[in-house]
């Protein structure tokens, strides 16, 4: 045994043992039902009559070591000192004791921490990094979902929406967190094939993958120069390209610009969908992207005004069908909206069975 | 002992039998008869044993004839070339026996004697000619008032469903679209100069009988823009008789149907015209009264990117007398793809590679949601350069 | 103007006015509606109150001069001369005088041409030329016809099957007709590479359009031969090499076979569906092929059970699904039904949500 | 006047603000106010101001560290170095305050301050540190119990829900075979020698609270192979309290229920699974007995075919404790992808281009009908020489 602090690496998390409520690891596999008690608060009986209250309350999701420690106390509090976040990045305070619930909730009001996001509500806004800290950031996610969660706070704090409401935002194209799967949500586009910068091309980025990363083929390698070649018209602008080689500069501020997507979801009782183009531009106005919120806004109140209880805004238009979608939100449909990538095919539609608006 | 035996297996059962047709013609023409023996042939040998044909056909044209030789030496097979003649056929597949016997005559004359009546895009296939035969098989033909179809990289002999001739539900004149269509075309049938074959039909109604929108490169199908017609006597009638009409408004797939027990309602704008509550209450229900057709692209089979299903293009266009704006667009697409596809390259798969935005810029139409099950999932789209400066 | 004989050419097929039956022309675009009087026999009424008969009956696709003009015989006698044949083939008698009827029918009886194809019966079977007539045939189409006709015939004669029963087959891969969007299909398959003769490949065949001809891109020119070579692990015997190319000959009887596909249809009361691979491999068994007649019956026999009424194949594998298919039908499943074709994705289930069986 | 006014408007408003988090930070770190400072600048100029980072990370370690550098002149922005920590969570989220307070420490003495509580994989992600404080931090995070995460060609932090410790629907331990399975893979985990990320995410049941069929290569999701339980005690009770039980019967996608007003029978071979019925009546209704994983392989973003959803690649597996066929099945495809994709190909889209007959083969599994919604529809499959000899 030399006098050297021995390395350690691979520990791996805390264990889940240390971490799960006492309560919860007492009646852990034995639960047996569930009840929606109002909105953020919901019960869970085990199978030998044991109660516990999970309050759940939304976070900005970037915070300060100082929130964390709020967040502490306020379980230390309430909760036995344990907490659960959840998938969708809320925290949930378990609560064991019934009668610590109105202090609880009263405490997360003086705070402004909102509670809901259960049921058929408004979830947490997944998003990412944006401007705070990424290098392929278009806009800043943490911003809109600012912006946007102003705009839509009451349907997070009710439940009574026709169905639940996912939002996501991602801030580029490689698309972080659930936008492809979400039932509206906003990406960060460039609308300019990549400036190529020769220099930082030859000194910096493999020429192959640089090619092979392009999913068009619109990048030819320029051997005369180490460097490579843009074919624009081939360009849809994806980035795939400054993500791999930083010489392939893309951004672009005067054309970047958003998109907004609706009608995707992971699972909502049959095959889950994607999010599909509901508008190919919008402008990329911070600090709160004002034309975003407002469109996010009124797909959301016609989805509210015209669907059936129970139905996502996913299920919704698949029943009034998407011709009907555009009229109902006015929205216009451009050549934008017809897919021309590898899968297509499939989404032509193949019958004169269609409504005319 | 036979010398077809396997065939003659082919004879027996309930249903006609094709081989009894063929040695009907055998019996007469030796000809006719070495085809039936390479036939046997194959299936002694599970093979076929025709080989590519080269280029034979009739003066002036390009197409409508299909070279065939045997590959068999010419002491097994004494007459190996067995072309084919693809006649088309008049609209809806209407005959007169006049016609139908001046038909028979001249094929008798001229060739095997077997017919394919039809063939699956449409013609009357005249089944093994030889090489000399091709020329005087087809003045005569033109005589009796028939011309060939198409065949290799043309507009091929169109096809239409009898429509108005016998059927309420025919929003279009189908036969009438079919014959103007196919005047119009002539050349482009008759003379191949396309990358690859380009079909087209017409259906009068979403029922669709010619199966256009799976097997046309353009399928032109009637329907309407109004609300149904229903008859509500007539419905009661139904009802009265016992007809389930509760039923019939629930198997209506947008559930644009009402049935109080006394009215059958419709709600216009949600009713996708799947035709199925106008079969259900033939008697009770027509289609509406602003009629036109909704045109499908890229009907195929399997060539080379596995069958295609036409999907629409446009959603709606009157198709009244003299079609101009169908034949226009016709023309258009046949132009758009000509000048674009690689060598046997469908339309529809040209479409696939180069996207519906070119396609629908090329020939003026406006993109609808209609054309789409769904919107596009993936962020790749494009920006033309006066989009940019457009949009902001 | 000389003594020559004018060319004529280009004069399109006859004009319909001289073909349709006159009654029918008389009532032209005004029919008010139709009824099913028997197997094989809708009766149209005109608005202004014209009832016309129309006679469905079958016939062999390739048929003698003989059969035609005694199809011609009796349309003088029963239909006033005039005839018309269907978009599958069949012949339809058009009788405007109710007391005819029977007459016809006897006579069709007598002469063995089954008349029926109306409603939900086993409508005539698309085929294509085969041996008879198609260099590119692995199987004689009209021979298989012919044999499933046999077995299947009281189901063209009836009309109480769940629902309409359409078939096709085609010879080669090829797929003349409508074997992509049938009931039921078979397709001629071949099972290995093709054999490249390089002597007729550099004398008759265009290296680039040959090379451009393989989907999986399995050919590669041999610049040196005036030739190309195959990729053998790349090629899925498709066979559109040869169709372009005699060089390339990929006939073989100790391999080729049939499959069978189910559940297409054209148009359905919904979007229309593609028929889907039940059985990859049949055996190329002529004069009769009883393992494909035997196949067939099998999934009607099970579609007739366990379908409800109106419902044709793909209809109640859609509703049943496609587990539940393969269970009743006792059909094995394998790799070769997993699509991995350009469009494969859209057709992988993503999903927990299946049947066990 | 203010130094962030634009950053100051998305102070306004009823929800919590990330403005405000940082801007308690950046009064009391330099650094910290320098991120601030630049994210208002992106603000103004609507442009990210990173840049590619280079490859700084922990020794012994080549994942968990995302380097990242400020792309303004060191006049504007003095600390250039903010690079992020991911920091593996513990199975489903849980955590004691005493663990969270720790980390708290660690981060406030090492970094910015900032947390992004959590990523989008899961992770905890630490916020902003310079180069030079990865090392101790790391250190000092290992000291109390926490280990980093994933990033880079790695198997990324695994991810679950809260499956047993709360909810009556789970079929399996998430808890336990996410922190058995973090453990089996540490080295995969942080020492990155893949084509690209490999991302599980474990379900409790087919709910799948972590949309791991969407965002996972590989989805592991708890279910059951027999019937639904059904109490018809609380069933009758609901129907007495007034909820529609023939409404929820109705609303079984494959109709596998039935309710006679006093019993509600399920058909248990045509249920699904879908939860619809289970979420309707929770007192009522609980999963089989016979319970395992499902499992589908392929979820992942846009890049480069666009989105994918995760498919069945097997039905039913047995998910007990030690896990060996769940540990086994991961290495095999694991493995398998690492010696066949290509740099950045997901193993989804290599699967995808090399088919799934040649990934069952390798992995050893049986190919099933539940794999696919639908068989194929193209002729083009394949057959190996060692099969043209066994089928004849
Ligand atoms: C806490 C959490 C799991 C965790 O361990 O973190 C969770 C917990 C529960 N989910 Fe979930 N789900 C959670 C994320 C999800 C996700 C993932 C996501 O949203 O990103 C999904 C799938 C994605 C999607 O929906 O697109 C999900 C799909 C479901 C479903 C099916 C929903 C549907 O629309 O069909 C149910 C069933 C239901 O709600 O009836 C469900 C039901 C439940 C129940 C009722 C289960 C139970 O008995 O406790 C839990 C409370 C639901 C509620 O919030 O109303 N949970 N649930 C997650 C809370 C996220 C949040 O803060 O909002
Ligand atoms: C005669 C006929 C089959 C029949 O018995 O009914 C037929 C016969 C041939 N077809 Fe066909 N096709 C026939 C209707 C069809 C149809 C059905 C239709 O038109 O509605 C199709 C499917 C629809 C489509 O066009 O895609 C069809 C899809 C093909 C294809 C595949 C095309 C593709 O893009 O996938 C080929 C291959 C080719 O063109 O090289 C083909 C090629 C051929 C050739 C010319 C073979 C060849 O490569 O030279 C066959 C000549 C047979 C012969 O020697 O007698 N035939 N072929 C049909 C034409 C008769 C007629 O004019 O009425
Ligand atoms: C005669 C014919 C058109 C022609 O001008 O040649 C025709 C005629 C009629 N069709 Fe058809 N269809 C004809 C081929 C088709 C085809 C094409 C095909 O089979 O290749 C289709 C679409 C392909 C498919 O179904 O996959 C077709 C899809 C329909 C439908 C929709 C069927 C469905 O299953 O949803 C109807 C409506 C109905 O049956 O209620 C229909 C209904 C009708 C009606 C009732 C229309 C009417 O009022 O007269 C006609 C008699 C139907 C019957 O046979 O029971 N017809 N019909 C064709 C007869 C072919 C045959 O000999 O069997
Ligand atoms: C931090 C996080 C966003 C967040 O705020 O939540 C994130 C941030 C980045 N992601 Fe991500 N991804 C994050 C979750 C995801 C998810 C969601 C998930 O894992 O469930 C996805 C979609 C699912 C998937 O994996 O496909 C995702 C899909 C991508 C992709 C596209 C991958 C693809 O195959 O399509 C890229 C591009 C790449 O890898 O080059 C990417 C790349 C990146 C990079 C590393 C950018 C880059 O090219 O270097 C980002 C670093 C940001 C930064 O500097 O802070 N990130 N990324 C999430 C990880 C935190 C964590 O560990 O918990
Ligand atoms: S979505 Fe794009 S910009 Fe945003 S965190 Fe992910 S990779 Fe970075
Ligand atoms: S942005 Fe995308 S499409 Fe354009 S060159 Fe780069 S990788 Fe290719
Ligand atoms: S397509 Fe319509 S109009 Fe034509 S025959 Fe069929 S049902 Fe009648
Ligand atoms: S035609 Fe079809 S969609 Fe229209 S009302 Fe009738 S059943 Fe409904
Ligand atoms: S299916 Fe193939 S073999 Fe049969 S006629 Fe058509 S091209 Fe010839
Ligand atoms: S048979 Fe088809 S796959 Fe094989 S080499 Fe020929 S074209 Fe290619
Ligand atoms: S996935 Fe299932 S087991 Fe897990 S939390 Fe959601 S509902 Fe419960
Ligand atoms: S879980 Fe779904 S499929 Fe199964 S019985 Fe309940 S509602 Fe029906």
């Amino acid at each position: 045994m030399s006098g050297e602090k021995k390395y350690i690496t691979d520990i791996g998390p805390p264990h889940y043992r240390e971490m799960v409520h006492p309560v919860l690891m007492k009646n852990y596999g034995k639960w047996r039902y569930h009840e929606y008690v109002a909105p953020g608060i919901i019960k869970h009986v085990s199978m030998n009559g044991d109660e516990v209250y999970m309050v759940r309350a939304a976070i900005p999701k970037i915070v300060s070591v100082y929130f964390v420690r709020e967040l502490c106390d306020i379980a230390d509090k309430y909760s036995d000192g344990y907490v659960k976040f959840t998938s969708r990045h809320n925290v949930e305070f378990i609560v064991t004791d019934k009668n610590k619930l109105d202090g609880l909730l009263r405490e997360l009001r003086e705070r402004g921490w909102p509670v809901g996001g259960t049921g058929r509500s408004l979830k947490a806004i997944i998003h990412t990094q944006g401007w705070v800290h990424c290098h392929t950031a278009i806009i800043d996610a943490p911003g809109l979902a600012k912006a946007l969660y102003d705009e839509l706070y009451d349907y997070f704090v009710r439940d009574d929406l026709p169905g639940k409401l996912k939002i996501a935002i991602a801030c580029c194209l490689n698309m972080c967190g659930a936008v492809h799967c979400s039932d509206l949500a906003f990406v960060g586009m460039h609308r300019k094939p990549p400036v190529v910068n020769d220099d930082i091309v030859s000194r910096l980025c493999e020429i192959p993958t640089l090619v092979a990363s392009c999913p068009t083929a619109a990048i030819r390698p320029a051997p005369e120069k180490k460097s490579v070649i843009v074919n624009e018209e081939r360009c849809m602008y994806c980035g795939n390209c400054y993500t791999v080689c930083p010489g392939m500069f893309i951004h672009n501020p005067k054309y970047d610009c958003l998109s907004m997507w609706v009608g995707g979801n992971a699972v909502a009782g049959g095959p889950p969908e994607f999010s599909r183009l509901a508008i190919p531009y919008l402008p990329n106005n911070p600090p709160r992207w004002p034309e975003c919120v407002q469109a996010a806004k009124k797909v959301i109140d016609a989805w509210i005004k015209n669907a059936k209880k129970g139905e996502r805004i996913g299920d919704w238009i698949k029943r009034i069908g998407w011709e009907r979608f555009f009229t109902l939100t006015e929205i216009p449909f451009t050549d934008k909206h017809i897919d021309d990538f590898i899968f297509s095919l499939p989404t032509f539609r193949t019958t004169t069975q269609f409504k005319w608006r | 002992m036979s010398e077809t035996p396997l065939l003659d297996e082919l004879e027996k059962g309930r249903w006609p039998s094709f081989v009894t047709e063929m040695k009907r013609m055998a019996a007469v023409k030796p000809y006719s008869k070495n085809i039936l023996l390479q036939l046997e042939r194959s299936y002694v040998e599970r093979v076929t044993h025709w080989k590519h044909g080269g280029i034979v056909g009739v003066r002036g044209y390009g197409g409508g004839v299909i070279g065939r030789y045997s590959d068999l030496p010419p002491e097994v097979m004494q007459t190996p070339e067995v072309h084919t003649l693809r006649v088309a056929q008049p609209a809806g597949w209407f005959y007169s026996t006049k016609a139908l016997r001046k038909l028979c005559d001249v094929w008798e004359k001229h060739g095997s004697g077997f017919i394919n009546l039809h063939g699956s895009t449409g013609d009357i296939i005249l089944l093994g000619a030889q090489t000399a035969s091709l020329q005087p098989c087809f003045e005569d033909l033109i005589s009796i008032g028939f011309d060939l179809g198409g065949s290799g990289g043309d507009v091929r002999t169109l096809s239409c469903c009898g429509g108005p001739a016998f059927c309420q539900w025919s929003c279009i004149d189908t036969l009438d679209i079919y014959h103007e269509l196919t005047m119009e075309l002539q050349d482009e049938i008759h003379r191949p100069r396309f990358p690859y074959k380009f079909k087209i039909k017409i259906a009068g109604c979403p029922n669709d009988c010619v199966a256009a929108l799976a097997r046309a490169d353009l399928a032109i199908i009637g329907t309407w823009r109004d609300s149904i017609k229903i008859d509500q006597e007539a419905v009661r009638e139904y009802a009265k008789k016992g007809v389930n009409i509760a039923a019939v408004a629930a198997r209506c797939p947008p559930q644009a149907l009402e049935w109080d027990g006394k009215e059958l309602r419709v709600i216009p704008e949600d009713c996708t015209r799947c035709m199925k509550c106008l079969s259900a209450l033939p008697k009770a229900i027509l289609p509406g009264d602003d009629r036109g057709v909704s045109i499908l692209l890229g009907g195929k089979a399997t060539i080379l990117q596995g069958a295609f299903l036409g999907w629409v293009i446009v959603p709606f266009m009157k198709a009244d007398k003299p079609y101009r704006e169908l034949k226009e667009l016709t023309r258009k697409i046949l132009d758009w793809w000509d000048e674009n596809a690689k060598t046997r390259e469908r339309v529809g798969e040209l479409v696939y590679r180069v996207g519906m935005r070119n396609f629908l810029k090329a020939i003026g139409q406006p993109p609808a949601p209609q054309m789409v099950y769904a919107p596009r999932a993936n962020p790749y789209y494009f920006w033309s350069p006066e989009e940019l400066e457009e949009v902001k």
